[in-house]
């Protein structure tokens, strides 16, 4: 496992960061997606949505400018770029719920074959539950991305025929990004566009557990 | 003549009685009533449904409710953050119900109760856990859950200036839930920085018209929290 | 028939305007109803909704002044308030049939005892339809007035056992204004609560059609 | 870099095909995007369904798209008016077709379709016969209608200023239906009288984010009619 040839999380975002063209409008999921804001290619203009409330988010303010009324749904402090608006919840989800974002990407804990999501509950019977906007923004753009690891810590593919875990929605997933690959879900099934450099396609797909579509095919 | 503004967050809380379902504005560090909350702390009201995203942070706002122990019921999206431990306690105590919704559900069931709109189809949630039990529909090769509006008898929400008509604008993400919050309850209560003459906000740019507020109290400097 | 007292239009407008208490919301409807904001008390402050998108309206502004858009529902010039404010037509629909209005007054062709009202369409079969805001307002208010005549030209009482126009919301008058009396419909019926002066409840309950309640009773 | 402005209201209409839907802001006199409409008139698409409160008043606008014959079927709340001649017309020779909705259900009609909600159920109409043929439902006491969605593959609207983003606000009542409009269509063309440099609209009280809207083009001086 320790010499599986693997991106990092940088490489991870800024291969997502590509995906996104100019002009997008883009929700970022809390966690790992977050860290795509820092890829994003100069010379492409792309609006950032959180859902509490805001379009045309900007940077993490200078320390010591941090407002804390004007922060992302992560609750970190941001800036709101020229062009920016604010606007409240309802109006916000509407945005989302109506498919007028371009791209979400999203985190997970699994992904279906048939890109079906789970990222809101690990199903332990004790744990509180807790949400958030993780429903919505499964629904809530044109495009759903997913960043994950490819493998649980124990090894086990995160790609897997069926969810596991209580699902966050159905059939939403129209890509995934992991330290490992980029696979389009498609109507076959995970369709494999890329693959780390040093890592052949038959060990991905001995690693991943569920039938994976060549390239090229 | 309409002169909505009361002299204190005490007197904006008064007469909330036992029972009552409470809407409180806020997101995270932004846009909560501390004040307010503090009043109706101090105003002693028990056994409330408390409608708001979080189930509280730290030991301010809705989770000194939950501490005191006021909180019946919660109906938010996101209860279990890194310090919601009074939150986390009730609940392994099974001392408070938690309804959890998802964020988009949530704010357009509120929206739906100020719009008068008795029921409504959403995907959100569609072949999920938080749908079982409910009514579903396929509409245009789509699943669909059917949602009920969630109303309030009061609204306890945060703005940055009002005028005496109750006319609000909120300033940057602190606007949130509160807008939606406002047209669902029956009593809306906001605390504001500053109360303006009538006619100093722009017609084109009040974010809640008056008709959805009955109190306005001044808190010129709130409380602002630590983020979270 | 001529020899019946009765109210004027204006003086019906002055007795709707009474009952229309300091710092009401309040929806006036297109033609008899927009009469009442030339009669409000001075000294009530009472704010004016129309649904198009506006609160807060002020009189009609003075000739040479008007604005092609700033118009009231009824498409006629008018002006803002300050305090007033404009919002879009779902919001203000929304303000409506959430209740938020404490009262509409209407026109209407009929109305039943139980309180159908009917004043969209006469049911002519080749007259063009057209509802505009009718449905929703005779439900968008704590309170539904309407102000009509009480009689048609030819005579015949327009509150009736039921619609034979087509209706435009069900069980939805709280309070009629017509040019003979004042009555509150009530769960047994029509309860007169007011007589324009010289005419005796019996000759006003001989000209309506339908058992009335006695003023007092 | 993103830039809706387009130069010309000919530009800002291409494209529109035969048998489009298009919802057209207005109201009465107020919120007419009179230069879009002869735009699109001058561009020949036919076998429309129009979206507008109105079925035109006059000899301009809509009613003017109706009089070139390009409307095949109209969904409005307020068709016959004093001066609605060309729609009376059509309408009386059967060559148009009418879904008559109540303004309040139409409004928000428009906004499910913008907010992604399958259907919802309102209590305007009930026990109607603009109900006739609908599910109906009663909901904690009172009759409710199910009501679906109208979206639009193009609207056209008016505002008074844009940015390069698209971002609209507007002025008084010509608002009206544009920004729910701007929500449901898939390509939302607005015309303004001006468009001014990102950042100069105050982004408290920017109406229509320019997520929903798609061309924006100038039109200094429009026309504004008379009072009808």
């Amino acid at each position: 496992m320790a010499s599986l040839p693997r991106w990092t999380h940088d490489e991870m975002a800024r291969r997502v960061a590509q995906d996104i063209p100019d002009g997008a409008y883009v929700n970022l999921g809390i966690g790992l997606p977050t860290r795509v804001a820092n890829h994003l290619p100069p010379g492409r203009e792309i609006v950032l949505h959180s859902e509490n409330g805001v379009l045309g988010m900007g940077p993490a303010p200078a320390p010591g400018r941090e407002d804390p009324e004007l922060i992302n749904a992560g609750k970190q402090p941001v800036t709101l770029l020229p062009g920016g608006a604010y606007f409240h919840s309802a109006d916000s989800f509407a945005m989302m719920r109506g498919g007028h974002l371009d791209v979400c990407v999203l985190g997970a804990f699994q992904v279906s074959v048939r890109g079906d999501l789970a990222n809101w509950h690990t199903g332990a019977p004790d744990a509180i539950p807790a949400v958030g906007g993780a429903m919505d923004l499964a629904l809530g753009a044109k495009q759903v991305f997913v960043m994950m690891e490819h493998l649980t810590k124990a090894g086990a593919s995160k790609l897997v025929a069926q969810c596991a875990y209580p699902v966050t929605a159905l059939a939403c997933v129209a890509r995934v990004y992991t330290d490992l690959a980029v696979l389009d879900i498609g109507p076959q099934g995970p369709v494999v566009r890329e693959i780390v450099p040093g890592l052949a396609f038959g060990e991905l797909q001995r690693l991943s557990g569920v039938a994976l579509v060549a390239p090229g095919r | 003549m309409i002169d909505k503004t009361v002299a204190t967050p005490d007197a904006a809380v008064a007469g909330i009685p036992d029972g009552a379902t409470v809407m409180v504005g806020g997101f995270g560090t932004a846009g909560i009533p501390f004040e307010l909350i503090d009043a109706l702390i101090a105003q002693g009201a028990r056994g409330l449904t408390v409608v708001n995203n979080n189930a509280g942070n730290g030991d301010t706002g809705v989770a000194a409710l939950i501490r005191e122990g006021r909180v019946r019921r919660i109906v938010c999206s996101f209860p279990r953050q890194v310090d919601s431990w009074h939150f986390d306690a009730a609940w392994k105590a099974r001392t408070i119900e938690l309804e959890l919704v998802p964020q988009g559900n949530l704010a357009e069931r509120i929206r739906a109760a100020g719009a008068g709109i008795g029921a409504f189809f959403t995907p959100t949630g569609f072949g999920t856990a938080l749908a079982e039990g409910k009514e579903t529909r396929v509409i245009d090769g789509r699943g669909h859950v059917l949602e009920r509006p969630i109303r309030a008898d009061y609204a306890l929400i945060k703005a940055e200036r009002a005028d005496r008509w109750g006319n609000l604008v909120y300033r940057s993400t602190a606007r949130n839930f509160s807008p939606v919050m406002a047209t669902a309850a029956r009593c809306t209560i906001a605390q504001v920085r500053e109360v303006v003459p009538l006619g100093a906000l722009d017609p084109e740019a009040i974010v809640t018209p008056g008709i959805f507020v009955h109190r306005v109290v001044v808190v010129r400097d709130p409380a602002t929290p630590r983020s979270a």
